[in-house]
């Protein structure tokens, strides 16, 4: 009854390139979507003042109080009147500031958007977007640093999107906004003023497609994020020892890209994942399981994974970075695997 | 109560008249629903809203289809009288093919989108948020309709109670809450566990105007919510009201109730709502034949709808994996 | 300042055994605890009239009102007061009657009760237990069946607990409550009328190490919770085909025995996880991943993991049916891993 | 303000000083704080509590060492007057060994448990659950102390606003709840987003006594608190104190604060409670350059402060490790 139709994703011509920094890519995508969707409109605290990083600068002034929205400090409320306006028409995109608050709505988020299409038998669905910034990000310690990425990708009815470059935070943040089901898009917060190039005019990026960031024979290396570029940068470092790593950028990990994830294996018998939230059930977990039960015989070497520890981010730049993962971690760990 | 007599000057008789059915459908189907699960046709919880079916129906009778209705694990009644076919709901009670969630849902995810009830809630105050985002997509659109959100006495303790109500309000949203107190969470009596003078005045901290009724007077109920409406419709923002009744039945149909003494429930089934509307008409004349007759008939109904349910059968098993989300991803590729 | 001593946890002295309910061995596991330490209290909606399931009855009336506490619905106040109270010198028990219903207070065990010991840089302690039920249970629905247990593991700060039997929920619930840090207990919905035998007097059942229910050389089944069940059915109907599987019942999940479990793979070459949680992210993939990357040239066959389905849980019978793992899902998984 | 001679009359003279030196030591802390970000040595945010001093001292200067204090993200002042070290406390601002939290926390998570300082707080209105829970535990154990919750005009707006202050009075709790109402929840006007007759309605809708002051009057806000203490002390259960105050700084160090005119802010420096507070001294016949030098002395000592603190050595590595649990489990005996 208050549904609005469900439209294909597909990508659109790519006519050519402007620069545009990652921060500004995601506010492009929000315009157009919502010039282009009058029932698209964004919640949050501090919108109206462009958000806490800018990401909503001037969009208030472009398209009113009635559609750049600002809340009280209730991130219940946020997520859950979103699941209500979604339900009723409309197309909410809701800014959830750090990732972390979102631990204040996740049964608004669990509970409630996630399975109302199927608890309710399809009579309903709920087209929302719950941005979350995520990361590590100037010292911010324990309660503004947490990458939960792999909590949603356990949830069904859950799309769970991580954009490593600005052209894709672009073209993921409007299928993310035109698909008909919850999405958590987690922005990272050390990526805002990265800068690179976007296709001009309409630019889409379907779900569930890796970026292959680099081709290699010897091994894959899995990543998604800001760790894509610090896996990038390894990669450039082994090329100068001759080994040659395919650097996979996943984009999104519900759905992930397990046809390219497989194909790379199949072809390099080494697999590393490297991502920045904590190893143990992180989503790296569910990459080695997928590829040694199916690719076993494919592996020349066990498979690997580069995570934070099992601890809390601390404050203090020295300890923090301990808990990150670098490019000489990456670089190290290949070197392991190519040895055995 | 018993003879009394107080019937308001100028009852308009055949609004009562389709109230007491209503409240005679709503009884049926939920003690025809009980008699499904003894035979073991239901196979999950139930919860009775024996007793309060004057909020259903004084609530309910006053939506038009378009309006939106969000309700909590006790919403047989309020999904009913908003004009879901009880078939289907039966069938959904049942877990069969054709209820009105497939079958996936059952008696705590009830719901009926196609009327504007946009479901019960297996999280008590998590429908306060849905509602109040229906109101905001209301608004925004510029719609006149409006949304109402049912919730229990036990509710107003959870955060999203305040997150609600402060949003509403701040929002000048056409949404009403009512909260349908029947003594009861569960098997704590609320007002030990609810600080203050109850749920109005929470509501009027908040700058929500609020009105208390008593609930098991449905011509009541009927009255201060029609004007409510008009009010919401209007535009002046959220309304409150506070519904008073008592939960006759136990917690689940599984609860004896063990912790309330049997003398209180009986006194309390003296205020039967619907026995009450009954008085009422007789007092303005109506024959008692003909009530009765409208208690059975509703019972007649319900018997067939469960006789048809319980023939209906399963739902497919690819059921199972069918609307979780659209992007399935490599997991529901795989056999496990 | 407001600590606790943290007491070391050690196995009493096994005296005889009684038979006792996996519900009434939970009960006494408090009773006892109750008093031994009069710190210890328990909080959650209706506890006065023994709580949702009959695990708290008759409580109130031997400990009294202030320290078997009947709350409002406020599970995020349950929570949050509980971590205030574990940081004053008082050791609560909190009940969140539905695992479900702990995604209302998120906030308050991840970001605060789970973190409070690092970011204060130890100056405090969160001795409290958070109860969880867990899993499917006569026909409840997506918002009262869930398994969410690999979530806790991935967060720094959580104890993890599920115990399969009434002798484990004495042992391992008397160790959560003496445990200086906050543990999730998650007990199984569906074995509350289980019983079995108890080692009479102290009972406890220490952390991080796992049981072995049956031992085998073909293969190794890892399990824990209900499954565990599940899994030692299997195994009985695959010793009369002549394959012999080692079933091991984790007991916790954080810590979680990887010794065991390495050392019965290193022995079968054969790795089978069942559980009833999801199996994208579920903790199934964490240990499939350790023992991949571990023990990869041992592994005889792919591993498996036997799962629900990424789908929420159905109402209807037989479509809840298709996201449980049965024995005959279990034994075909192994029967197809003996085939590799 | 200006030349306001409203001196009560039987001004405490020494209490006063005494406030006013807590006001300048906190000023001169945040000041010191300030510069050492701007060269570099703090890491992570910083958010101001310049221009709200007065409650800072009201409240804490009236609390035992052993009572329960619990703060937000603008907690230096709360932490300083309650009895932190300022070197630890720099030192944890720095990241720094030694660090009231081993510089594990930073700004946000500031603490001193040894003088009942559980805890500044990342999450807006978390620490509201967390006081009520010790002032359950107080209760529990039969202790006389109480404890303090100050939280922001920004946090009546989240869940445990209500779920917290509804525990306290059914449990009768002794916790006092004071807002410290700065106009601001970071860019956001508080009251265009909050519903109602403000915070101390909704404690008074739950049966929580409330107080409103001026909370750029130490005096004022030290009397309130002082007898609500006492009532708290005598076991009447939760009260509840609004404090009025003004944000003379950003949001955070890193916030110019464009959204507001830079003639609001010059007129609400002239309500500066250290500058009030000396007036009102001066009034009593104090000599300014004793009020000044108690100013001059506070700047000394944190300058002092800064520079033992930023020849701190950083924490060991292995702090990384440390204190997560006790049971670490395998994952953290591999390298990754
Ligand atoms: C967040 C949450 N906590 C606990 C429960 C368990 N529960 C189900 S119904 C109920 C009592 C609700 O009381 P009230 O809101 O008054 O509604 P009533 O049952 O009286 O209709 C409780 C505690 C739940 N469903 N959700
Ligand atoms: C739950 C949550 N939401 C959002 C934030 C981001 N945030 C940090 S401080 C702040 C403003 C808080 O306002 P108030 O409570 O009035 O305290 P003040 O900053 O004015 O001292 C916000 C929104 C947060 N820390 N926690
Ligand atoms: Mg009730
Ligand atoms: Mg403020």
């Amino acid at each position: 009854m208050y549904r609005t139709p469900w439209v294909r994703v597909s990508r659109g011509p790519i006519e050519s390139m402007a620069i545009c920094s990652y921060l500004a890519a995601g506010k492009a995508a929000l315009d157009e979507e919502m010039q282009r969707d009058a029932t698209v409109w964004a919640l949050g605290e501090d919108l109206g003042r462009g958000g806490v990083f800018g990401q909503y600068a001037g969009l208030a002034e472009r398209f009113g109080r009635q559609r750049i929205v600002d809340t009280p400090i209730s991130e219940a409320a946020i997520l859950g009147t979103a699941v209500g306006a979604a339900m009723t028409g409309t197309r909410p995109v809701v800014e959830m500031r750090f990732s972390d608050f979102a631990l204040c709505a996740i049964d608004e988020l669990v509970n409630q958007a996630a399975k109302a299409r199927y608890m309710f038998g399809g009579q309903t669905r709920v087209p929302l977007v719950v941005r979350e910034p995520v990361g590590m990000w100037r010292s911010s310690a324990a309660q503004h640093s947490q990458s939960l990425e792999s909590w949603y990708t356990h949830i069904p009815g859950l799309v769970v999107v991580m954009p490593s470059t600005p052209a894709d935070n672009k073209g993921l943040l409007k299928t993310a906004i035109r698909s008909d089901d919850p999405v958590v898009y987690m922005e990272h917060k050390d990526l805002w003023g990265l800068e690179g190039e976007i296709p001009e005019g309409e630019h889409l990026v379907e779900f569930g497609r890796a970026r292959v960031v680099r081709s290699g024979s010897d091994v894959s290396l899995v990543s998604w994020s800001k760790t894509v570029h610090t896996a990038a940068e390894a990669a450039r470092k082994l090329a100068s020892e001759g080994i040659e790593a395919e650097v996979i950028d996943l984009r999104t990990l519900w759905p992930w890209d397990e046809e390219t994830v497989h194909a790379s294996v199949a072809k390099t018998g080494r697999l590393l994942v490297a991502h920045e939230a904590v190893g143990v059930s992180g989503f790296g977990a569910e990459i080695v399981a997928s590829v040694c039960e199916q690719l076993h015989d494919a592996l020349r070497a066990p498979p690997r994974r580069i995570t934070a520890p099992r601890v809390p981010i601390a404050y203090s730049p020295p300890l923090e970075d301990l808990a990150r993962v670098t490019t000489d971690r990456i670089v190290e760990a290949v070197r392991q695997s190519m040895s055995e | 109560m018993g003879t009394r007599s107080q019937v308001p000057v100028n009852v308009d008789t055949d609004r009562l008249v389709r109230h007491y059915h209503n409240m005679c459908r709503v009884r049926a189907f939920e003690e025809t629903a009980l008699e499904a699960l003894e035979q073991g046709l239901v196979p999950g919880p139930l919860h009775p809203s024996i007793g309060q079916e004057a909020v259903a129906s004084g609530v309910c009778a006053n939506l038009d289809a378009d309006d939106i209705l969000l309700s909590t694990h006790r919403g047989h009644g309020h999904t009913l009288v908003k004009g879901a076919a009880p078939l289907a709901m039966m069938r959904e009670l049942l877990g069969r093919a054709g209820g009105c969630c497939g079958g996936k849902g059952g008696s705590m995810h009830i719901a009926d989108f196609s009327v504007g009830m946009l479901g019960a809630n297996g999280v008590v105050g998590a429908n306060i948020l849905i509602a109040t985002g229906a109101a905001h997509a209301i608004r925004l659109k510029g719609e006149t309709r409006v949304a109402v959100c049912i919730f229990g006495d036990g509710a107003i303790n959870r955060g999203p109670f305040l997150e609600g109500l402060n949003w509403a309000k701040i929002f000048t949203l056409p949404v009403l809450y009512l909260c349908e107190d029947n003594d009861f969470a569960a098997t704590t009596r609320t007002r030990s566990v609810s600080a203050g003078d109850g749920p109005g005045a929470r509501a009027e901290s908040l700058g929500i105007p609020s009105l208390a009724v008593d609930g098991n007077d449905v011509l009541e109920v009927d009255a201060a919510v029609r004007d409510t409406l008009a009010a919401l419709r209007d535009g002046g923002g959220p309304r409150f009201i506070h519904a008073r009744t008592y939960r006759l039945s136990g917690h689940t149909a599984a609860d004896a109730a063990a912790y309330r003494d049997s003398g209180e429930v009986a006194e309390r089934w003296l205020n039967d709502p619907i026995a009450r509307a009954a008085q009422m008409l007789r007092n303005t004349g109506m024959a008692a034949d003909a009530l009765d007759e409208i208690a059975r008939e509703a019972r007649r109904a319900m018997r067939a709808v469960l006789d048809e349910a319980r023939t209906t059968p399963w739902p497919e098993d690819r059921q199972a994996h069918l609307d979780v989300q659209d992007t399935l991803g490599p997991g529901l590729a795989r056999a496990d």
